[in-house]
């Protein structure tokens, strides 16, 4: 492999990596307070990108529209929470989980009866789809800002988490909910902006794939949605930090292993796993992870 | 009760033609689903198809009922099995995805019924098969058509791109390769994609490094409208020749300027027909959906006609509109039905021997270059 | 008596840079009554878990009968003729009485897994064997009478002798108490030490206890020792226990409220 | 003796009732009780390891498609076999492999059971989630493991032509092994011990329980009777592909077994019934809804949608699922006393 093409993969890979990390990062920080796989997050990911399509194609400028669908993505994962997690906080934990399949075929469907599953195009404003053209190498710009905004996001998000009163409530909670309700602290309030941070990044991460790859259909956030929970689980579930680090680590492995063994192509979706079984059996708790019972960002 | 159906039958009896019964056509799409844009397209199709004449000739009423397979297997020989009993269809019309069609066959087979599948190109769904019949041509025929395209053009180097998740697209890459091989050609490199994926990058590199003269891409319109956008951003400028997977108009909407110059072999195209039946459908296809009418549609509006044609037949013949054993035997004997997408006639096995066109995205649309025939 | 039936020789117990256990030794006498006690986050727990094989001590033995069964596996341990209880009652929450019993007649049950779908007579002869002696358990206990019912909706002390039932079920040569009168009323309490000291003659056992409560300890122990972060400060009788300078200052708070 | 002889009855009437609709139930009827037995099979074995041993594991998917492909390779004749594989020559052993109708359902059995075996060394070494995500993603990559390599599989074009012996008579009489097996097992040591472990594994050990031995028990009975179902499944649908045992197979059987209460094995039935019945008669959903004389046209996908919510309702007011962990034995034994 020579420079050039490695230097080409690598910013592809990271800017992949950027997309995985910003939804595995909604999946590590529900699951931190609630012990919760939120299988209906890759779908909140994919109303997000649907919102902003509406939003542009009623004639808002992409800005606006941009900035609708990560309010409409926030306000469906507190509703989510609020009809469907939320009375079943003291059910068993399974039972939590088997709802939260149940959202994701909700949305999946709703959308397919309201908006048809065919795919739909969606289109960016020229200053995000510029390509630069440097000694052979091709930088489509957003393979430049999305990696830079991600990395800015993941800076306020641990900014809230650990200079903020909410930020405190939220880990608070993820060590242990009954000791925060003693502090008096309304835990449903913190859990809501879990849900409502966890679903705005999703939604800009499906927007950043929107933009990479400019088709949305309303079953595209299964397999995604999937690979970012095991970047979660990869970098350690709980862990924000991890979670970023699993996401980039799962797009640069996908990027490079198909550019250097291409016959291995047909695997593709299988590395998040198998990569995801193998260091889990080295290290049961992820790489950034720690035990099990005892969450942390 | 049994006095009154038995007066019933016997007027029956004595009105003869007077009295006009409804014949059932079971048809099984995907309308919801991973594939559902083909079973949309072609319910779309079928609906005007069906508007224009739902008569036949001696006054029976046909009418249509459409099942949702989900685009999965066991749904789709599910819905088979149920129209068969519970709505006491006479033909089944579908499905669009050979895998599909392969798991509604042996029912049809077994409940000797008769099963005709519109887009199917797979040359295993009606094989051995004696009461499966298709609407379109097979992979073979396809494949050879891209080849001979590409190589008539001078394009003697061609990557292959796989979808390895569709058996319509490994069968098709194989169908081209030989053909492509035998009119000497080389095939440079096989490159594996996944139904599904959106990222192609490290494809498109491998793509950019074997530098062909041509890329011949065998999968459905969602990859190959990103694997071109992002060939293109790439700088590959490498033509790109596809089939009938990828002739949809939101090829040209998601591939946007990159989709310029992309050829694909399909069945149809509107600008292409000739026969008044044709020009007919196109005018209440744009009148109805205003845009142009795809393939899907057409074929699945000539899959109905076919069976209205056989049925037809049966009455000549002095047979029930809905006897399956006639009606199976008409539609295999199918010869020169002018259809929608050009002249069709069934050959021994039961595909249909047709011509295929090859169009080319000009200015955002699917522009008709020429016409194949077999 | 005839010496030891369980050594513990020479164990350190260290996790990350803290010592638990600091070179701890003492040796249970075959059929005595052994109390090891000392105030919260002595070790004394952490003393069960190296014994059965939950932990694995970072230096020393466990010598149980004359054999080294230091890190031998918890279910391992149980066949070795070592059973326990736990500090925080542990009973199997979703089964009956009975069941949580039954489990521990588990290795007593001797059928295999086909001779259990194809319900082969070995089955039946044996399930019907345990179910007996379940019965038998129960009765001593004076349980019977919940047999049936949910473990975890019985009383407290109850759901202590079902615990205790349950590990007697194993057929254990050593019993390990983790705080059996934890929680209880000086009622239970008192009924409980009658009932220990009669499955110690009943089973011909012999048993190591970590209690708090100091009454409890010398109505019912030979032996002791006196552990304070991880070290052992005292070993002998109860009786001198009681006057031992460091074992008073150590232990003073619980002391007195004892 | 009294009860032994009750369930003989019982056992009798049910597999006569199969017998029966074999013979006169038409073809939509059967191939709907075909559907219910073979889920019902799969869920039945799915709970022992979910639902019994308490190991939330997500990979029936994988079991299913291993008994499946098994099945069909050695039910499909050799010329069929070269005939089909178009993407590369088939590998010699698949030629080789032939075998009668029972004896490839067991052997795929066999297969998807000594997979678990193998499985069960590296995942049980994590619990919890992590057990759920690790067998998730075993389920994915057996998928693409099919899908990548064709000269054993034919790739992602799948088996057809796959001899159609399953019949109700077959899968109804399987079922009520699978039944009667799950039953006899949780009713033992071994049920008892499975259960131990999912209400506190430490304890269970201390109790003299092998805890990995009963997991993989449970695994590997799970696992066999999940490979019986697909090689049901491989036989009565005639044809397979590497895309229908993708997870949602698994999470429609979760759904079931939780519906039904984990760690009930009636529950699990009943909530086949409900479920598969449910998704069958909810069908009308999708065609043209029509309300006084107004025609709303056909909306695919309501079906799902309808099925979501309900799913969702369902498990908003029947938390623990419509059974329990309880048998439906037991809540007349509750009315009786």
């Amino acid at each position: 492999m020579d420079m050039q093409i490695f230097l080409q993969q690598l910013v592809n890979g990271a800017s992949l990596g950027s997309m995985y990390a910003l939804i595995a990062i909604g999946y590590t920080m529900v699951y931190g307070v609630l012990r919760l796989i939120n299988f209906a997050h890759g779908d909140i990911m994919m109303v997000g990108a649907y919102f902003t399509f509406f939003a542009k194609a009623a004639g808002l400028p992409f800005e606006v529209a941009v900035l609708i669908g990560i309010i409409g993505a926030a306000i469906v994962g507190i509703l989510t929470d609020k009809i469907a997690y939320k009375p079943l906080r003291d059910a068993p934990k399974i039972s939590l989980l088997i709802t939260a399949i149940g959202i994701s075929f909700f949305l999946e469907n709703l959308f397919t009866v309201l908006f048809g599953s065919t795919p739909k195009a969606f289109s960016a404003p020229e200053y995000l789809t510029k390509i630069f053209h440097i000694h052979g190498i091709y930088l489509p710009i957003s393979v430049i800002i999305i990696p830079t905004v991600t990395l800015l996001i993941l800076a306020v998000v641990l900014w809230i988490l650990y200079k903020t009163k909410y930020g405190m409530a939220i880990r608070a909670l993820a060590f242990d909910i009954q000791t925060v309700k003693l502090m008096g602290i309304d835990a449903d309030r913190i859990i809501m902006i879990v849900f409502a941070i966890g679903s705005a990044l999703a939604a800009i991460g499906g927007i950043f794939y929107a933009i990479s790859y400019p088709s949305i259909d309303p079953l595209m956030g299964i397999i995604v949605g999937l690979k970012a929970f095991a970047a979660a689980v990869l970098g350690g579930i709980g862990s924000v930090g991890g979670a970023v680090v699993g996401g980039f680590i799962l797009g640069f492995t996908e990027i490079f292993v198909v550019a250097m063994f291409p016959e291995l192509g047909g695997y593709k979706d299988a590395f998040a796993f198998f990569f995801l079984i193998l260091v889990l059996l080295f290290k049961p708790t992820g790489i950034m992870g720690q035990d099990l019972e005892r969450g942390r960002f | 009760m049994k006095k009154f159906t038995s007066i019933v039958a016997t007027m029956a009896l004595l009105g003869g033609m007077a009295y006009a019964k409804e014949v059932k056509i079971g048809v099984v799409l995907p309308l919801t689903g991973n594939i559902a844009a083909f079973g949309q397209t072609s319910k779309a199709g079928l609906d005007i198809a069906a508007a224009q004449n739902n008569k036949l000739s001696n006054g029976d009423t046909v009418k249509l009922v459409v099942v949702d397979d989900r685009g999965d297997k066991v749904e789709a020989a599910t819905a088979v099995k149920r129209l068969l009993d519970k709505d006491k269809v006479s033909v089944i019309l579908g499905e669009v995805a050979s895998s599909n069609s392969m798991a509604m066959a042996p029912v049809a087979e077994k409940a000797k019924t008769p099963m005709l599948t519109h887009a199917s190109t797979n040359p295993r769904v009606t094989k051995g098969k004696k009461y499966v019949t298709r609407a379109c041509f097979i992979d073979p025929f396809q494949g050879a058509v891209m080849a001979k395209y590409a190589l008539n053009q001078g394009l003697k180097t061609a990557v292959v791109v796989t979808d390895a998740k569709q058996d319509y697209s490994v069968g098709l890459s194989k169908a081209f390769k030989k053909a492509y091989t035998a009119g000497g050609g080389k095939i440079l490199k096989t490159i594996l994609i996944n139904s599904g994926d959106k990222d192609f990058n490290a494809q498109v590199a491998a793509l950019k490094q074997a530098n062909p003269a041509i890329v011949a891409f065998t999968g459905y319109y969602p990859e190959a409208a990103l694997m071109l956008k992002q060939a293109r951003d790439m700088g590959v400028k490498t033509p790109f020749i596809g089939a009938d997977g990828t002739g949809f108009p939101q090829l040209v909407k998601i591939a946007g300027k990159a989709a310029e110059g992309f050829m694909y072999t399909d069945h149809f195209n509107e600008a292409a027909v000739s026969s008044p039946e044709a020009k007919a459908y196109v005018a209440a296809y744009h009148k109805k959906y205003k845009k142009p009418a795809d393939s899907m549609g057409a074929l699945a509006a000539d899959g109905y006609g076919m069976i209205i044609q056989a049925m037809n037949n049966c009455i000549k013949a002095g047979k029930a509109s809905d006897d399956k054993e006639c009606i199976n035997k008409n539609l295999r004997n199918t010869k020169g039905y002018k259809g929608i997408t050009g002249v069709i006639t069934i050959d021994k096995d039961g595909n249909a021997v047709k011509s295929a066109v090859i169009n080319e995205v000009k200015d955002g649309k699917f522009t008709y270059k020429t016409t194949v025939n077999p | 008596m005839s010496g030891n039936i369980l050594k513990i020789d020479h164990i350190t117990m260290q996790f990350g840079g803290v010592t638990a256990i600091d070179d701890l030794s003492f040796e249970v006498e075959k059929g005595s009554i052994y109390g090891l006690i000392g105030p919260n986050g002595a070790g004394k727990t952490t003393i069960f878990n190296i014994i059965t094989g939950n932990l694995y001590p970072t230096k020393g033995k466990v010598i149980f009968e004359g054999n080294d069964i230091t890190g031998v596996k918890p279910n391992k341990v149980v066949y070795k003729g070592i059973a326990r209880t736990f500090q925080n009652i542990r009973l199997f929450k979703s089964m009956s009485v009975l069941d949580n019993i039954l489990i521990g007649f588990d290795a007593q049950a001797n059928y295999s897994y086909f001779e259990a779908i194809l319900r082969l007579p070995r089955y039946f002869k044996h399930e019907k064997l345990i179910k007996e002696k379940a019965y038998e358990l129960m009765d001593i206990f004076g349980i019977t009478q919940f047999a049936n019912s949910n473990a975890t909706a019985l009383s407290y002390g109850n759901q202590r002798k079902v615990e205790i039932a349950r590990a007697l079920a194993t057929n254990p040569k050593l019993l390990l108490l983790d705080e059996p009168a934890a929680g209880m009323n000086p009622n239970e309490t008192a009924e409980l030490s009658e009932i220990i000291h009669k499955i110690k003659k009943d089973f011909n056992l012999s048993i190591l206890l970590i209690e708090h409560d100091m009454k409890f300890v010398n109505a019912m122990c030979d032996n002791l020792t006196v552990l304070d972060y991880g070290e052992k400060i005292f070993e002998g009788k109860p009786a001198d226990a009681i006057v031992d300078k460091r074992v008073i200052s150590a232990y003073l708070g619980d002391f007195t409220n004892a | 003796m009294n009860k032994f002889i009750r369930n003989i009855i019982l056992i009798a009437i049910v597999i006569y009732f199969i017998y029966y609709a074999q013979k006169h139930f038409d073809s939509y009827t059967l191939s709907i009780l075909d559907n219910i037995g073979i889920f019902a099979i799969l869920a039945l074995s799915y709970n022992l390891i979910n639902g019994i041993a308490g190991q939330f594991s997500l990979e029936p998917n994988g079991f299913v498609a291993i008994g499946a492909y098994f099945t069909a390779i050695l039910l499909i004749p050799t010329d069929t076999k070269l005939d089909m594989f178009a993407l590369v020559d088939p590998a010699p052993i698949i030629l080789q492999m032939k075998a009668h109708f029972l004896p490839a359902i067991l052997i795929g059995g066999v297969a998807a059971s000594f997979v678990a075996l193998l499985l069960s060394f590296p995942v049980f070494r994590v619990r919890g989630d992590y057990l759920a995500i690790v067998t998730l993603g075993f389920g994915f990559i057996i998928r693409i493991f099919a899908i990548n390599n064709p000269a054993y599989t034919n790739g992602a074009m799948g088996l057809n032509d796959i001899p159609e012996e399953a019949n109700f008579l077959w899968i109804g009489i399987l079922c009520v092994i699978t039944f009667l097996v799950m039953i006899h097992v949780i009713y033992s040591k071994f049920g008892r011990a499975m259960k131990s472990v999912r209400d506190d594994e430490d304890a269970a050990s201390a109790m003299g329980i092998n805890t990995f031995k009963m997991k993989t028990y449970a695994f590997m009975t799970s696992a066999f009777f999940e490979g019986v179902g697909g090689g049901l499944l491989a036989s009565m649908l005639t044809t397979i592909t590497p895309d229908q045992f993708s997870f949602l197979l698994t999470f429609q059987l979760l759904i079931i077994i939780v519906l039904g209460g984990l760690g009930s094995m009636s529950g699990a039935l009943i909530a086949t019934i409900l479920v598969m019945g449910g998704m069958e008669w909810l069908r009308f959903l999708d065609d043209d809804i029509k309300i006084f004389g107004m025609d709303l046209g056909a909306h695919p996908g309501m079906r799902m949608v309808v099925f979501a919510i309900l799913l969702i309702v369902m498990m908003l007011f029947a938390r623990r699922g419509l059974l329990g962990d309880r048998e439906l034995t037991e809540f007349f034994k509750k009315k009786s006393k």
